[in-house]
């Protein structure tokens, strides 16, 4: 069963009713999707407006993670959760796709690891963080993922884990829909965002790098900042996973599942 | 200010002016990572690795 | 496969973490069990600490619902969806219930027709409403529950469904709970609330009635007032639907859904 | 007040004062439940029949 997961990115821009149009089309070509989606927008939005802005950690090698303690969980919950992944379901329902809304909680479908503690950069001081419900994910139940698409469903995956003692675990969506992709041994893992894909120079898209082999990865990860590292290191990981292909490319043109699928975007395998 | 030994090396250390509890410091001596459980009474330990890896 | 179907109260003092507790033991005696739950505090709360307070309509003939405007329903989905949902979820796993939270727009689990209108008294005057996104449950996806089951999940079931076009709806959940026991032709349907049961004279608990055959329903339903209405209808719908009996019971002890099999409470055959 | 005719029997129908859109009035002659959707111009249609079911 060849399988495409695709990663919905949370930025400014990207066109989440062209990518659910363009699911429509492929799906009754006998594809068979899984959609993962981000949602950090949405819960900073949530958090200002209940006065509990986000607070950031970044971490010593430069990765910056929302610090999610159990109040912030809790928003981010309702804003994945509850707002991303209903409206998204809905989305997809309207236009007569049985989609199936989940999050790593359901049936243990994404277990992931709670770090007992975790460093953060604040104002020049390092320090260690405890209560911090985050986690890296090391296991997806791919069985329950077959079981949704044989059923003729399009699983829908929010960003939410389970730790090993069965607490809900803020993860790293691109991160997510990499283990995802590898779990089900998945064709290709496409990145859709608000840009055309890696850029040399960002951010002058005509240094648009469209093939980019595996060994040049690590070099490639060096280089991206912020939330490119992310998917850069997510990539990575997919494939190590088996994944036969990675596309990062743009979620913000008409068909951006087809564009990917087609090349167009930065190609890595 | 108070000070306390390192628990790698023995080494003493003074802690910084403002040095705050769940912060990291570096031992003077043998620069291990150290995380600052109190400050008064003065008690480090050794900081937990830093594994890398992050939220949404 | 006798299916016990409960029906978690959102009311004040209902001991969610009681009745979990309780479900854990009766899981290992090799029972299987389907939770529904209900919303409405979270979603008030929500509402007031997002500026938007809820808006109530009470229908010509008594009953009171929320007003489910869109932006409405947004917030009844972060509440229900992303916490109330997600919460249960994550408590059950805690305790190693390998739970499963989804709702009816997954899946269509739950189908409801959307009332093009609402009719509304608001200060003595009868008002129509259009655009509530409100709906009656008509049907339910029985097979995409036997088969959670079947995988030995909990299915933890909030009060949201999909209309016929694929828009989310708030449903009262009592009647979602009976139309998921008649679905299931379920052994027990339990609506686990914050009283002992019906009681002729409320809140006198001395007046609790014990049974309830099935032909004076329609008289309890006129006596039963608010929230104990809904539930005397739910009941009357379950038992149509073919579910052997319905008990309300109290939610607010030790092993309440032991309890309720137990016969302690309003039992309705 | 404007004055319209009701759909039913065709009976005039004035407003009273304080008159809403979305307002259910009953004809005064046959009966009839009827919805104002408009003041300005006066304009009615028959009400929806109510369905009795209510959300959580």
């Amino acid at each position: 069963m060849e399988i495409t997961v695709v990663k919905l990115g949370g930025t400014e821009g990207v066109d989440f009713s062209a990518i659910c149009k363009d699911a429509v089309e492929l799906l009754n070509q006998g594809k068979k999707l899984v959609f993962v989606h981000g949602g950090s927008a949405e819960a900073n939005a949530l958090g200002e407006g209940l006065g509990t802005p986000p607070k950031m950690i970044t971490s010593p090698s430069g990765y910056t993670s929302r610090y999610t303690d159990r109040k912030t969980l809790e928003i981010f919950l309702m804003a994945v959760n509850g707002k991303v992944n209903s409206l998204l379901t809905e989305q997809l329902q309207m236009l007569g796709v049985n989609a199936f809304g989940l999050c790593g909680l359901d049936g243990r479908l994404m277990q992931a690891t709670r770090k007992e503690s975790v460093q953060s950069i604040e104002n020049g001081k390092r320090k260690i963080i405890r209560d911090d419900y985050t986690g890296k994910i090391e296991k997806v139940n791919s069985e329950l993922l077959m079981a949704l698409l044989d059923m003729g469903y399009l699983p829908v995956i929010a960003p939410v884990a389970v730790s090993e003692k069965g607490e809900a675990l803020n993860v790293d969506a691109d991160r997510a829909a990499a283990m995802v992709a590898s779990a089900l041994k998945a064709e290709s893992l496409l990145l859709l965002t608000a840009v055309p894909g890696l850029m040399k120079n960002f951010p002058d898209e005509s240094t648009l790098i469209r093939q980019l082999p595996m060994n040049q990865l690590s070099a490639a990860s060096e280089a991206a900042q912020g939330r490119m590292k992310k998917k850069v290191l997510g990539a990575e990981e997919a494939l190590n996973g088996g994944v036969s292909r990675v596309i990062i490319a743009d979620g913000r043109i008409q068909n951006p599942i087809s564009n990917a699928l087609a090349g167009n975007g930065t190609v890595i395998e | 200010m108070s000070t306390v030994n390192c628990p790698e090396c023995e080494a003493p250390i003074e802690f910084a002016e403002g040095t705050e509890a769940g912060e990291i410091i570096v031992c003077p001596d043998c620069g291990v990572d150290l995380e600052v459980t109190s400050i008064e009474p003065a008690a480090v330990q050794l900081a937990p690795m830093e594994q890398e890896d992050w939220g949404e």
